[in-house]
């Protein structure tokens, strides 16, 4: 079995960017996310779990290249005025062609 | 009764004391918290169930009679936006977008406090007109649309608009309103028990809840300061005001016309945070949830209802 | 009543148009949206709740008048499936799996379907027996079995069989009907006011989900094609007709006798697909939960049941 | 109607009959699960419901009514938690600081069992004061308190008892006491359709939940052995003739009497194991979750509640 | 304090799945998991949260050996017809022993 | 773009102790964080989503430093008690500043 290295991509935002995010990454080269729903606290104050300020999770397998272009326009369009987090960690996958 | 047996008999609704418990819980720290999807599935029962409500009365009028309420309602649609904007400019001195963002929220209307609105006009005694429901809609959206053009925030205006007109609350009413238009007295008839009498009691736990919101974002207004809060509630009384006058014209009822008051005395916080939020990012959302949720809502209900009504009684004579 | 002014009363219930504002809100892009859990007790609500409606009514019927409906109902459960496997086969000219997969489905029981047909027979006037819950469980199982039989997915079948009758739906149904069977009239007074008078609301407002499921489905039935659209019309058709007259042989009421044909001519898309999917995973879900819930279930809520409904009418005279 | 009478009337109500279909399908492996947020739903709609019930009555009663009664539960509240550590010590032959978090949890109340134990006694033909859901409140906390002050763990006793206080439980049940004291006859006739009428049905399907829970912890019992179901079971006979005999000391009335009996027979599963859990993290919750859910919450429910009731009319005479 | 280099294995699958899973990494040698509901989008489209179509992400903490024996287990039996996707990272815990 | 590397640390425990947990982080150095619910088995048994037994499942992004620091208070105070699984894994982030 080939374990292919890749990128995991995680942001972490407030919920009301969900559908735009979605589209960002797909944009950017994403071949598929999944999500989940969170609440949490950062430089901006608690977020609960009230309509107006839950978060997600959002993760994402992609190429090296699509994560750093994805961290560009996290960088450019959402760190100055959303609550985003995002990192990236290096992990392991079986069929590697299916996220690049 | 006078405007004080009225506060009197406001205030000590299950409604309002539910709402008051949701704030005590809050501030005594209480683990007490609304597992999130009870909060949407009550908001989706209370408005479909009030669409359903009045588009079953709508069904017994004639449409011709909703033409000069309708009128009146787009106008208080584009006038209040306008003057929430310029005092939000002049009095709390603050930026341009800062103004755009609260004129948007004030120009449209919070589905609650028309429910609450509602409620107490029923409790006193008389009754709304069955199409007050598609006058939401038609306030709900023109404040949000003028207040992002107000921000200059072209690029999503389009999206924004769209966003309103097929967002939840506004879909969830209009779509009530439909579906208790087209099946009527009939349809009522099955349906009664779930979407009419129990209404009040839902809406009592809906309160607690948005008590406790509304509670968690006293902190909020604490730090911007008294001038916020003259500014919610000041402008629902204007905007009450102007509302009555309205009503008054259009040839409302003295229900439907108190009912009209408090929905331009209100100030959204489902459709008009999200649009907002979207569009004018550099405008830290504490500043609009805070004036609108925890200071006008709150206002409204306690005071603000009571007071156009008395005022409503005057006027209607 | 002709069966146009059937169809006409059956579109204008609250139910199926509230299932129409949910396609509505789909085709528009509304960001309605159910919480899952709402989905979830909703279910819940509405399988416990006519389950126990149906044993306080079966609490005072003898249960030999059981006998022969319950022969009927197992005889439905073998030829469904066999019927549908055929068409499946030799119309939509699919593989010997997904034509297996099919027949698990169409074999067995949408319960919704169910409830609107419960819903409807009454709101013309009749009654069902109140044993019917009983019959859903009693068609359930087999449909499946012999679906994963077709497909030759023997490693799978006990598992298969004992996760339908386990399986929430059949249970809840089942056990409500214990439930009320045991407590019988007077344990009906006590709880009347939560499972029996807001039922149809709840029914109401669960429709409007599945409006929105079923719309999101429908891209995948565009994608299968007309032939797809034929087979989910035409099955029904023929399995409600077998059903109405086995109904007529076992002495069914009319009431009775259309919400078996209702059930016959439902497609499964709670229990079924979960059970396919595990057993017959080669075969994409997009085929039989598209034919199921996008075309079968809508084509039966509004016409397919007046219909039956019709017919019922001649056959019993 | 002698005792055996009672039971077989109790255990066919549909609430007591859902707590066995709950307990059947876990038996059964069925994959029906209630969504978390059903359970948290439903848990603060019975405590509300119930509160504000009781604050409606209490609004018609003096309040000086309410002294010995409350009286009677605070010296409850000091040797329930006493006499279950003392038996707990002797009998199960625990460490200490097991026998202070399982004398927390028998000391306090469950409010389901309060619950189920007014429905009876409604459904006996009697009625409760109006004022039993502040003597749950008066009842849940000592025991808490004495439990943690037996284990010596101070550290965390102000932290438990506010953490108990304004729990979710106490806080809705008396913040519903509250609203309905508050707003009185008048208030209930807006809401009665959703906080009274429902109630029993809403209780039926929680109960159903409950089944499950316990069932799940079934095994903990079996592992603990035949002398944790003794002590589960006797415990509440101790505890429920003392309170029996308090309540008649009091001039509680019969349905009154008989109430009290329960909740001092009754074992606390909300606010007692999360304080526990906190302050006694040595003890495994197995132990005292077991005893309080899978053992003495059904016996209360199917054989206690009654027997207290045969007692009570004894002792009234 | 000693940590201990283990591998965090997650999958992502459709909910159907969630008792089969779980089954099979426990019979793998996993001593542990954590499951939270997601959703999802990858090559079979968008996995909403309805009933039919929701997605579970199942996380757990194993040596390398049983890592790779999961992943060859679900290259096997799994992807080629669920929508199931899994990836591996490199963790460190206390109390290594407790995962083993 | 700089990235900068950094540690996260992923903590699982019983729901009870999540305000505790919370407290415990922050005031370790912790800068903000995630939460979402889970459920899990480990070897204190199943732990449902039934209200007493729910799981969370906390994610923080911190240095190094203040990432052994938790471990060693969860080590001391949680590990022995309390059903609690804790990893640490590298991640990098953009806008390094925000977390330390
Ligand atoms: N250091 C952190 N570790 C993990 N999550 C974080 C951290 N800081 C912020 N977050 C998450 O990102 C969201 C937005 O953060 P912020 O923009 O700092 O308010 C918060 O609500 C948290 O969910
Ligand atoms: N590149 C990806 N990154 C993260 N999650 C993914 C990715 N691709 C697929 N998934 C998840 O795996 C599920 C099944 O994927 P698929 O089999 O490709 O449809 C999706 O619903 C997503 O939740
Ligand atoms: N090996 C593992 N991998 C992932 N999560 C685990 C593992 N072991 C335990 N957990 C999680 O940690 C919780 C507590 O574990 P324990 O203290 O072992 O009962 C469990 O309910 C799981 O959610
Ligand atoms: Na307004
Ligand atoms: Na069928
Ligand atoms: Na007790």
């Amino acid at each position: 079995m080939e374990l292919v290295r890749l990128k995991l991509v995680t942001i972490v935002a407030e919920a009301v960017l969900e559908h735009r995010l979605v589209e960002e990454i797909k944009r950017l080269g994403a071949k598929g996310y999944t999500l989940v729903d969170a609440r949490g606290e950062g430089s901006r104050g608690l977020r609960t779990m009230d309509w107006e300020g839950k978060n997600i999770r959002l993760e994402t397998i992609v190429s090296e290249e699509v994560a750093l272009r994805i961290l560009a326009r996290l960088q450019e369009a959402y760190f100055p005025h959303y609550a985003v987090v995002a990192f990236v960690e290096n992990v392991e996958v079986v069929r590697g062609d299916k996220y690049v | 009764m006078d405007a004080l047996e009225l506060i009197r008999l406001n205030l000590l609704s299950p409604m309002v004391l539910a709402f008051f418990l949701g704030v005590l819980a809050v501030l005594l720290k209480s683990d007490l918290s609304f597992p999130e999807p009870l909060y949407a599935a009550l908001s989706l029962y209370l408005l479909f169930a009030i669409g359903f409500k009045g588009g079953v009365e709508l069904s017994k009028t004639s449409l011709e009679a909703l033409l000069r309420p309708a009128l009146a309602t787009l106008l208080l649609g584009v006038l209040t936006p306008l003057l929430a904007y310029a005092l939000a400019r002049r009095f709390l001195r603050v930026r341009q977008e800062e103004a755009a963002a609260l004129a948007a929220h004030y120009g449209s209307v919070s589905a609650v406090t028309f429910l609450a609105a509602l409620a107490f006009v029923q409790a006193a005694g008389h009754r709304a007109e069955g199409f007050m429901p598609t006058l939401v809609a038609f306030l709900e959206v023109p404040g949000v649309v003028i207040g992002l053009l107000l921000a200059r925030a072209r690029g999503d205006l389009r999206e924004a608009v769209r966003e309103v007109l097929v967002g939840r609350s506004v879909f969830l009413m209009v779509g009530g309103l439909l579906v208790g238009f087209l099946s009527g007295e009939e349809g009522m008839a099955k349906v009664k028990a779930f979407f009419v009498d129990p209404f009040n009691g839902a809406l009592t736990l809906f309160l607690m809840e948005l008590g406790m919101v509304a509670a968690r974002r006293l902190q909020d207004v604490r730090r911007l300061g008294a001038r916020l809060f003259a500014f919610g509630t000041l402008v629902p009384l204007l905007h009450g005001g102007l509302g009555l006058l309205l009503g008054h014209w259009a040839g409302l009822s003295l229900g439907g016309g108190v009912v009209l008051a408090a929905m331009a005395a209100s100030a959204s916080y489902i459709a008009a945070p999200a649009a907002v939020r979207l569009a004018l990012p550099q405008v830290s959302p504490s500043l609009y949830i805070a004036a609108s949720l925890a200071v006008t809502f709150p206002f409204n209900l306690v005071l603000g209802i009571p007071l156009y009504y008395a005022l409503g009684r005057v006027l209607w004579g």
